[in-house]
């Protein structure tokens, strides 16, 4: 009985590798041609450690992260690449065990509350299906109802709630009760896609917190996905930086926050406010992403770059250890100047 | 926690089981329901075959199983409407419709009957043809005999105080319909019915307050509906202490009623069907009626109009052979033709006969027979003699030379309605002028175009009228069609609208207006074809009294009434039934003395010969004034089973007409 | 729920006075004397039209004639038939509506059912061979010429193939049946040598009302232990699979007692012989409404599984028939369901035409006799009771739309 | 737009230029260009082409009429009337066969004769039994394309009507009837609602319940009623089904687009700058309704086709030709369940009625995906 209030993570010991992603490639299939959302990208996450994903909108984070479950729509496939959860390919599995997987051992924390539920159904209800179609055992009724109430008590929401409709939910409220349901299969893996968009930021503080208190209680790995780098930083171990769907900085968030090196990194920082990070002067990022049906030659980041040269135009930058864990793909990454220096 | 869910558990069987008990109790009930209605239909059927039907019918069936018509248990006929009620006096009042007399009219008789297919006047339930009308104090009576041996259907004899309670009720109640011309009580009534008594069970004196002419008596009076006093006295008596007394005769329960027919009405599912079955006390049943090449009628032993000269064209006996006579309804023609085909139905009866469409399925069905007759009735155009230029004589007579009936008919039509020149149809050889009709197809049949437009504009000379472009034929024949008719005051000629059905109505008089458009049109008459819906004509042409009558013209059609003496000359174009008067029959605003006076004639007739030479006045004055055109008609074509034998098949307007011989038909 | 329930027949009541100002209106506009349109039967004796004058109030001035109206038609007193005199308008309409309901209920519950789960279906699989050729049947069935495709089933399935009967509701005279269809009476019903095997004409025969009748209560009585099974069991039970089980158990409990009921019914055979009459016209009305509603269906449930929840469920693991059925399906069926409006418009207006078409003696057939034989009253009493008709049926929708919505269910 | 954005501010002659191009120029050229965007939005979807097609054979088929009129029916007079006029039109030659009781079929010259002969025969004198008056059979001929004077490529009606000729002359009643009704139901609809969104308070609570009405009342009866007591033509009919479904549902949803016109800021910007009411609702929101009205507008036209067709099915309006009337003159003079015997009678026109009706339904569909963009397939 224990067993079933018993909130935890599944995954290994600290430390060991959780998840690794290997050279993944993405592809839509549209009717004006392909569109590479996810080029080449490569990263790993080890138990209970918590990994930030940023970039602007349409640089591929949204479809990296549904990559990793497979959630991709009919148009949307995985050319290339490896996704190893506990060293099991998940491209490789079928649709069936796939699904298994999902909300088991990866669950999610989608962005836009107000929408992930479905307005018909209770919230308990909602809870309830997830635990029917994961949990090892069936639970009855009332284990089930147990098990809520101990996650909605975990997430600060009152157990009198599990009989409401989302409707009566405030956003907050929902976002909570989302985290709740991501809880509830004692995942390995949590990502969180925008997990505070939508919200004000007194609230989005609280959710953060909220999350970040049960990683460190709970001890499973997240993915944070956001646009706002600063939001973040907060929270994450680790910060990779993707820009027009490559990876192209991926390191400790200390390092990627204060002394980001690639250029897009560090105009992204430059236009970010930030409450709690260093004072700078904000410089806008001109121009926007680029069309991912036709994406440039070379570095994707070229035809916006300050720094860029002949060489970005031609030849596509690898993922190159700057030192410290720290990866850049960039030929310039030591022209990109200290944040520091900016925020005279 | 499993405790709980136990509970939850024991809680739902426990609730379950009182379902289950009150379940079994309701079922249970109900079986029992079951049973005691299953044993109460079976004593309701023995009731039934103890009350006469079942049994008596079986001994008909004994009786007539000798017969060499045989004997069959269900006449069923279809029908392509419903009828609106199943009280008698309600069918003759109000609800007069054809369904209704379908299903109703076999089921009471009167003093005398219209023998077909002659036309005659013969005894129903009088003694002898008509008596003459005796004047005497209180103005002039009728003293007719009637026969002891007729019974209603319960036994209770038919007498003449039936006659005189149906005439008290009628007054009393001041019942409508065709009551008010059966019984003709009231003041405005000319002559109007004072009293019908009975003398003793066989004499009836009727009084009228004028010397009643053939229109009368026997033609209304005569003919009228005997209704039974035993059955329907309390119910009167009731009425008249109503508010509504002739509400409350319609809409009393009919179901106590009796017949005097050959058959009597059952029952009625609305929409699905209604039945009727044999009058097993039928009072004629056996009779043998025959009609001689030389027009004698003989029913039983007696001889009516001839001494029986020359061979019996038709003999029957009658019956009834039936058990049964039903009445399936169908909204859809093609659907009671399939019936017939399929044989589902024996005779599809139908006011219209069956459509031009329907007959090769017909014809090609086996199992089917077919009656084709002429039908009593005309379609035709009329004119607004109120104003110009439908005033003018000559424009009248100009406009029906212009239009060639026989091409109409044969080509336009596809030959499927005939032509007609007088208002009399022709199905009506006893009334039909041949003479004049001679004359007139002389004018109007097989007339060039160039011809017709040459005699069109001499008579709209005579008028007065003129042209722009006056129509004319050069010698070589080449036609040059007129523009912009004048009036004789000098007044262009207003367009001409043709007020017509329209083509989902009746296609043909579409379809005719079209074409008198243009023949007008070449005439130099502006002209325009209107389809309009057929209860908006209506309200054109009689908006009612006072209101100002505006058409131009119109096609309608009448369906005429007795056959034995035509009497809607007077309807139509007596100058006392203009519309505007009395929102009268008269359409056309036609008033002419002379006519007037062989229109009462007809009326006032004591024999036939009076009436006969009244109407073709009536009809000469007619062709020349034209204040109608006859058009065409067409005529009624039946569909039967073979194994079905009627009496005769040839007769106006078809067995429709004779309500499909319930009495008589045999299998 | 409630209070919005309450709201709705507030409104649906003053709409429905509304639309009875309208008719009165409408018979006002025509030619002549208002009295007239009620009384202006020839064949009426004028005593008996002053006292429908007076029993009606059509001698008084417009606004009070309008307020008798309202009244008049409010307690069913709407006159009497010019074409039935001296039947009460009401007393015709009375006869005539259970057969239009029994038409109107099945095709529309049908049409919705059967609609519902295709262009669910077909919404799942788009761009697949099956979607393109159910819009296409649908596109086809939504905007073809009703009456014609009326007469083509009827043809085909009547004349052609001669599997029912063409026109009427019931047989005579069961002899005159197709032997598969006798055979099929006499294994449900064991009508064989008895009473019942000679058809309506016969002494054992019910009245056709009677049989409606008795269909409409047991029905009712089977849809409230059908509902009332799952409350109880949905309030007693949480467990899913054993709450399943009792649903399944309860509808077969329920659906068998009603199918147990009929067979043993002594209406039954004459049930049955209305069923197999009931079967093209059924189909025709109900193949037209449900094209409405599988588009309908296709277009909303397109809508849904766009949204954000399905992601979370898809996220969750949840396998695709369920979220096709309890999330998007569920979803989806909110907008149909108020929709259900637009299927009444075609059912309405179809079963005139298929009450004409063949020959089912309903409150459309009488609209349209009335019609044609000029019977004011009747025609404006027939309308007025289509309004009805309608004002419920939407009431009904209305009702089912808060009871499938909790943001209307539940105050939050 | 980033061209308009990196003009020299400083270039009077081309800013003047701008200036002087008259405003309904500029909205012609977006209309165009948006236009052109949508036409490719629309081009994908096969159903909408296909409507279109279907819409453009109906255009093609109405103005055919008078061609064909004009030239290869020129002449064809019989009695002073074209055989091939489409009301009145009747091809005598092709009665062939006339029945007699006894199921023989006779020559058509003999028949004159037989009725009379007949007809004499009843009355007082009494027909010998057997000799008896014939029974026409009206007669619709199968196509035949030529080998006769007048050819019939689709046969004829039961009265010799061309069916071709009335198909034809049936599309131009379907056009002018479903423009009429459709341009009367888009204007009352987009009146009600723009008035009702901008106005709101008493206004837009009286149209409103007006429109509940009108949506709670099933056209068909209410047409039905309507046309039974009224002398409708074909343009009344169109305006009368043009109001009433222009007071249904198509106003509400207007309304909401105008309720979402109504609260942008050029319409403020519009009321500060001193604009009328009257000219706000006609400049400024309707404009932004119009794309919406315009895909209503095709609904009305199936809608519109519905109702005439089966108003005439049941014999209910007075109008000329239609392919109601065909259907409704196949199904009294009773050839409906004859099936594909007499195929020419039903399918053509009913086939019309339901084609014509699908044409402007898919075409509206696919406008919805170009309005809706929710529903464009991934």
């Amino acid at each position: 009985m224990t067993q079933v209030v018993e909130i935890e993570s599944r995954g290994g010991r600290a430390g060991t590798t959780l998840l690794e992603v290997d050279h993944v490639v993405m592809n839509y299939t549209t009717k004006e041609g392909d569109v590479s959302a996810v080029e080449d990208v490569t990263f790993d996450l080890k138990n209970g450690e918590s990994l930030g994903l940023v970039g602007e909108s349409g640089c591929g984070k949204t479809s990296m992260a549904l990559s990793l479950l497979r959630l991709l729509p009919d148009n949307g496939e995985i050319r290339q690449g490896r996704i190893l959860l506990d060293g099991e390919d998940l491209v490789e599995l079928s649709e069936e065990a796939m699904r298994q997987r999902r909300w088991r051992d990866v669950s999610m924390v989608f962005q836009g509350a107000m929408n992930s539920w479905n307005p018909v159904y209770t919230v308990g209800d909602q809870i309830r299906e997830a635990l029917r179609l994961h949990w090892p055992t069936t639970l009855t009724y009332t284990e089930e109802t147990e098990r809520i109430a101990a996650l909605f008590e975990m997430v600060g929401l009152n157990s009198a709630m599990i009989e409401r409709y989302p409707h009566e939910f405030s956003g907050g409220m929902r976002q909570r009760a989302v985290i709740a349901m991501a809880l509830s299969c004692n995942p390995k893996l949590i990502i969180a896609d925008e997990p505070t968009t939508a919200l004000d930021v007194i609230v989005q503080d609280q959710i953060l917190k909220e999350l970040k208190e049960v990683q460190a209680e709970l001890g499973m790995s997240i993915i944070y996905i956001s646009h706002d780098i600063a939001v973040i930083a907060e929270v994450t171990d680790r910060i990779g930086v993707m820009y027009a769907g490559k990876l192209v900085e991926l390191g400790d968030t200390l390092e990627v926050f204060h002394r980001p090196r690639h250029p897009y990194a560090y105009l992204l920082l430059g236009s970010t406010p930030s409450i709690t990070g260093p004072r700078r002067k904000l410089s806008p990022l001109e121009g926007e992403p680029p069309n991912l049906l036709d994406p440039p030659k070379g570095c994707r980041f070229h035809p916006r770059c300050p720094f860029a040269s002949d060489r970005c135009k031609s030849e596509e930058p690898p993922m190159t250890d700057i030192g410290g864990g720290h990866e850049v793909a960039c030929f310039h990454w030591e022209e990109v100047p200290e944040i520091r220096e900016l925020s005279k | 926690m499993i405790n709980s869910s136990k509970r939850h558990w024991l809680r739902l069987v426990a609730i379950l089981a009182a379902l289950a008990v009150i379940a079994a109790a309701c079922g249970g009930g109900d079986s029992t329901d079951t049973t005691e209605g299953s044993s109460e239909t079976t004593e309701g059927s023995t009731e039934t075959t103890d009350g006469g039907d079942t049994t008596e019918t079986t001994e008909g069936g004994d009786t007539d199983g000798g017969d060499a018509a045989g004997s069959f248990e269900t006449y069923a006929l279809g029908m392509t409407s419903d009828i609106t009620t199943t009280n008698y006096w309600n069918y003759i009042g109000p609800e007069g419709t054809v369904y209704n007399q379908y299903v109703l009219a076999d089921t009471k008789t009167s003093l005398f009957g219209i023998e077909y297919p002659a036309i005659q006047v013969v005894p129903a339930a009088a003694v002898g043809l008509p008596a003459e009308p005796v004047e005497g104090d209180g103005g002039w009576t009728i003293t007719q005999e009637m026969r002891d041996d007729m019974v209603w259907s319960d036994g209770t004899p038919i007498t003449a105080n039936d006659v005189a309670f149906t005439y008290r009720a009628v007054s009393e109640a001041a019942l409508g319909g065709d009551w008010l011309s059966s019984y003709p009580y009231t003041e405005e009534s000319n002559p109007q019915l004072t009293s019908v008594e009975a003398v003793d069970d066989t004499t009836v004196v009727f009084t009228f307050s004028d010397r009643p002419g053939l229109g009368v008596w026997p033609h209304n009076v005569g003919v009228a509906t005997i209704m039974p006093a035993h059955v329907w006295e309390p119910v009167l008596e009731d009425a008249l202490t109503q508010e509504d007394p002739a509400g409350a005769m319609y809409g009393a329960d009919a179901s106590i009623d009796v017949s005097a027919g050959s058959t009597m009405f059952d029952s009625w599912e609305e929409g699905a069907f209604a039945r009727n079955v044999a009058n097993d006390n039928y009072s004629d049943s056996g009779l043998v009626h025959k009609q001689f090449d030389d027009g004698t009628v003989q029913i039983g032993d007696e001889m009516f109009y001839g001494d029986g000269g020359g061979e019996v064209v038709v003999e029957f006996t009658e019956g009834p052979y039936l058990t049964e006579q039903t009445f399936s309804i169908y909204a859809d023609q093609s659907a009671a033709m399939l019936a017939l085909v399929n044989g589902e139905i024996d005779y599809w009866i139908n006011p219209l006969g069956v459509s031009p469409g329907l007959r090769e399925q017909g014809l090609n069905a086996d199992n089917l027979s077919v009656a084709v007759n002429p039908t009593n009735g005309m379609r035709y155009l009329a004119f607004n003699m109120r104003k110009s230029p439908g005033q003018y004589k000559g424009y009248r007579q100009a406009v029906a030379l212009m239009i060639d009936k026989e091409f109409l008919t044969q080509n336009v039509l596809q030959g499927v309605a005939f032509p007609m020149y007088l208002m009399v149809p022709e199905g009506n050889q006893k009334f039909y002028d041949a003479e004049l009709a001679a004359e007139l197809e002389a004018t109007y049949k097989g007339v060039s175009e160039a011809d017709r437009i040459t005699q069109a504009v001499e008579a709209l000379k005579a008028d007065g009228f003129t042209w722009e472009t006056e129509p004319s034929v050069d010698e070589e024949g080449v036609i040059t069609y007129g523009v912009g008719l004048i009036d004789p005051d000098g007044n262009a000629v207003t367009e001409q609208e043709i007020l017509a059905p329209p083509a989902s109505y009746d296609p043909l008089r579409a379809t005719a207006s079209l074409w008198i458009e243009g023949w007008m049109e070449n005439l130099g008459i502006p002209a325009r074809a209107n389809p309009t819906d057929f209860n908006t004509i209506v309200a054109k042409i009689w908006p009612g009294v006072g209101e100002e009558i505006g058409f131009d013209t119109y096609i309608l059609g009448w369906s005429l009434g007795n056959p034995a003496l035509p009497t809607f000359h007077e309807a139509f174009w007596h100058s006392r039934n203009l519309a505007e008067v009395n929102d009268g029959n008269n359409s056309t605003g036609f008033a002419n003395d002379e006519f007037d006076a062989a229109a009462d004639a007809v009326l006032a007739a004591q024999t036939e010969e009076e009436a006969l030479e009244a109407i073709l006045t009536a009809e000469r004055i007619l062709a020349d004034e034209l204040p109608y055109v006859v058009l065409f008609d067409t005529p009624i074509t039946e569909f039967y089973s073979n194994d079905l034998s009627y009496p005769f098949t040839q007769t106006l307007s078809g067995l429709q007409f004779n309500v499909g011989f319930p009495g008589t038909v045999a299998k | 729920m409630w209070k919005f329930i309450a709201k709705r027949v507030g409104q649906m009541i003053v709409l429905f006075y509304i639309f009875l100002a309208l008719l009165f209106v409408l018979l006002d506009l025509q030619p002549g004397d208002i009295s007239q349109q009620f009384v202006g039967n020839p064949d009426i004796p004028p005593e008996a039209k002053q006292l429908m004058i007076d029993q009606l109030g059509l001698d008084e001035p417009k606004h009070i004639q309008l307020f008798n109206h309202l009244k008049n038609y409010s307690t069913f007193n709407m006159g009497a038939s010019w074409s039935q005199y001296p039947r009460d308008v009401s007393d015709i309409l009375f006869s005539a509506l259970p057969r239009t309901i029994y038409l109107f209920l099945t095709a529309t519950i049908l049409a919705y059912i059967l609609g519902f789960w295709t262009g669910k279906i077909v919404a799942w699989k788009r761009n697949t061979a099956t979607e393109k050729a159910v819009m296409g049947t649908s596109i086809f069935l939504w905007t073809v010429f009703y009456p014609w495709f009326a007469i083509l089933m009827l043809w085909f399935f009547a004349a052609y193939l001669d599997w029912f009967p063409v026109g009427k509701f019931v047989t005579l005279n069961f002899e005159s049946r197709p032997d598969l269809v006798n055979s099929i009476s006499d294994v449900l019903f064991r009508t064989s040598g008895s009473e019942a095997a000679s058809g309506w004409t016969s002494s054992a025969a019910p009245g056709a009302n009677d049989v409606f009748m008795l269909l409409f209560t047991s029905l009712i009585v089977g849809t409230i232990a059908f509902f009332g099974i799952r409350w109880i069991v949905k309030r007693q039970v949480k467990d899913p699979t054993t709450q399943a089980r009792l649903f399944t158990g309860g509808t077969v409990l329920v659906f068998g007692g009603f199918v147990l009921y009929w067979i043993t019914n002594e209406y039954g055979p004459w049930a049955f012989d209305i069923f197999w009459h009931s079967v093209i016209p059924v189909m025709t009305l109900t193949l037209v409404s449900y094209a409405g509603t599988t588009l309908l269906t296709r277009t909303s449930m397109i809508e849904t599984l766009k949204e954000d929840y399905i992601l979370t469920a898809r996220a969750k693991g949840v396998p695709d028939v369920t979220i096709r059925d309890r999330h998007s399906a569920r979803n989806a069926m909110l907008p149909v369901t108020t929709s259900l409006v637009l299927a009444l418009a075609t059912v309405i207006g179809g079963g005139i035409i298929t009450e004409q078409i063949f020959s089912w003696p309903g409150i459309g057939q009488t609209y349209l006799a009335a019609l044609s034989s000029e019977d004011i009253p009747l025609t404006m009493g027939a309308l007025a009771l289509i309004g009805i008709l309608a004002l419920i049926a939407h009431l009904v929708a209305d009702i089912l739309y808060a009871y499938l919505d909790p943001r209307i269910r539940v105050q939050g | 737009m980033a061209d308009l954005l990196t003009k020299p501010e400083g270039d009077a002659p081309e800013g003047e230029a701008i200036i002087a191009t008259p405003l309904w120029r500029i909205r012609l050229r977006l209309f165009r260009r948006s236009f052109a965007r949508n036409w490719k939005i629309f081009a994908q979807n096969k159903m909408g082409l296909a409507g279109l097609a279907i819409i453009v054979l109906f255009g093609l088929m109405a103005i055919a009429h008078p061609i064909f009129m004009a030239t290869i029916w020129d002449g064809h007079e019989e009695g002073g009337k074209n055989v091939y006029d489409p009301r009145a039109g009747a091809d005598a030659v092709i009665v062939e066969k006339t029945v007699v009781p006894d199921g023989e079929i006779t020559d058509p010259t003999t028949q004159i004769g037989q009725t009379e002969a007949a007809l004499q025969g009843t009355g007082l004198v009494i027909p010998e039994v057997g000799t008896v008056m014939t029974a026409p059979l009206a007669n619709p001929a199968p196509p035949v394309i030529s080998g006769v004077p007048h050819p019939h490529w689709l046969g004829t009606d039961p009265f010799g009507g061309d069916i071709l000729s009335q198909l034809l002359f049936g599309a131009r009643a379907a056009f002018a009837l479903g423009f009429t009704a459709a341009i009367s139901s888009v204007l009352i609809a987009t009146a009600v609602g723009t008035v009702a969104a901008y106005y709101g308070g008493v206004i837009d609570t009286l149209l409103m319940r007006l429109v509940d009405l009108m949506i709670l009342i099933p056209a068909l009866p209410l047409l039905i009623v309507i046309s039974g007591f009224w002398d409708l033509d074909l343009i009344k009919l169109g305006i009368v089904i043009g109001v009433t479904s222009g007071l249904g549902g198509t106003a509400i949803i207007l309304k909401s687009q105008a309720l979402s016109v109504k609260v942008r800021p050029f319409i403020d910007a519009a009321r500060v700058a001193g604009g009328s009411d009257f000219r706000i609702v006609l400049q400024h929101i309707t404009p932004n309704v119009l794309p919406l009205s315009f895909l209503y507008m095709m609904f009305g036209v199936t809608a519109a086709i519905f109702i005439e067709a089966s108003l005439s099915f049941l014999g209910l309006l007075a109008i000329d030709q239609s392919w109601g009337i065909m259907i409704n003159i196949a199904h009294t003079q009773g050839y409906t369940l004859q099936g594909l015997q007499v195929w020419w009678l039903m399918i053509p026109a009913g086939a019309s009625v339901t084609l014509f009706s699908a044409g402007f339904f898919m075409v509206a569909r696919a406008m919805d995906e170009v309005v809706n963009p929710r529903l464009r397939a991934r």
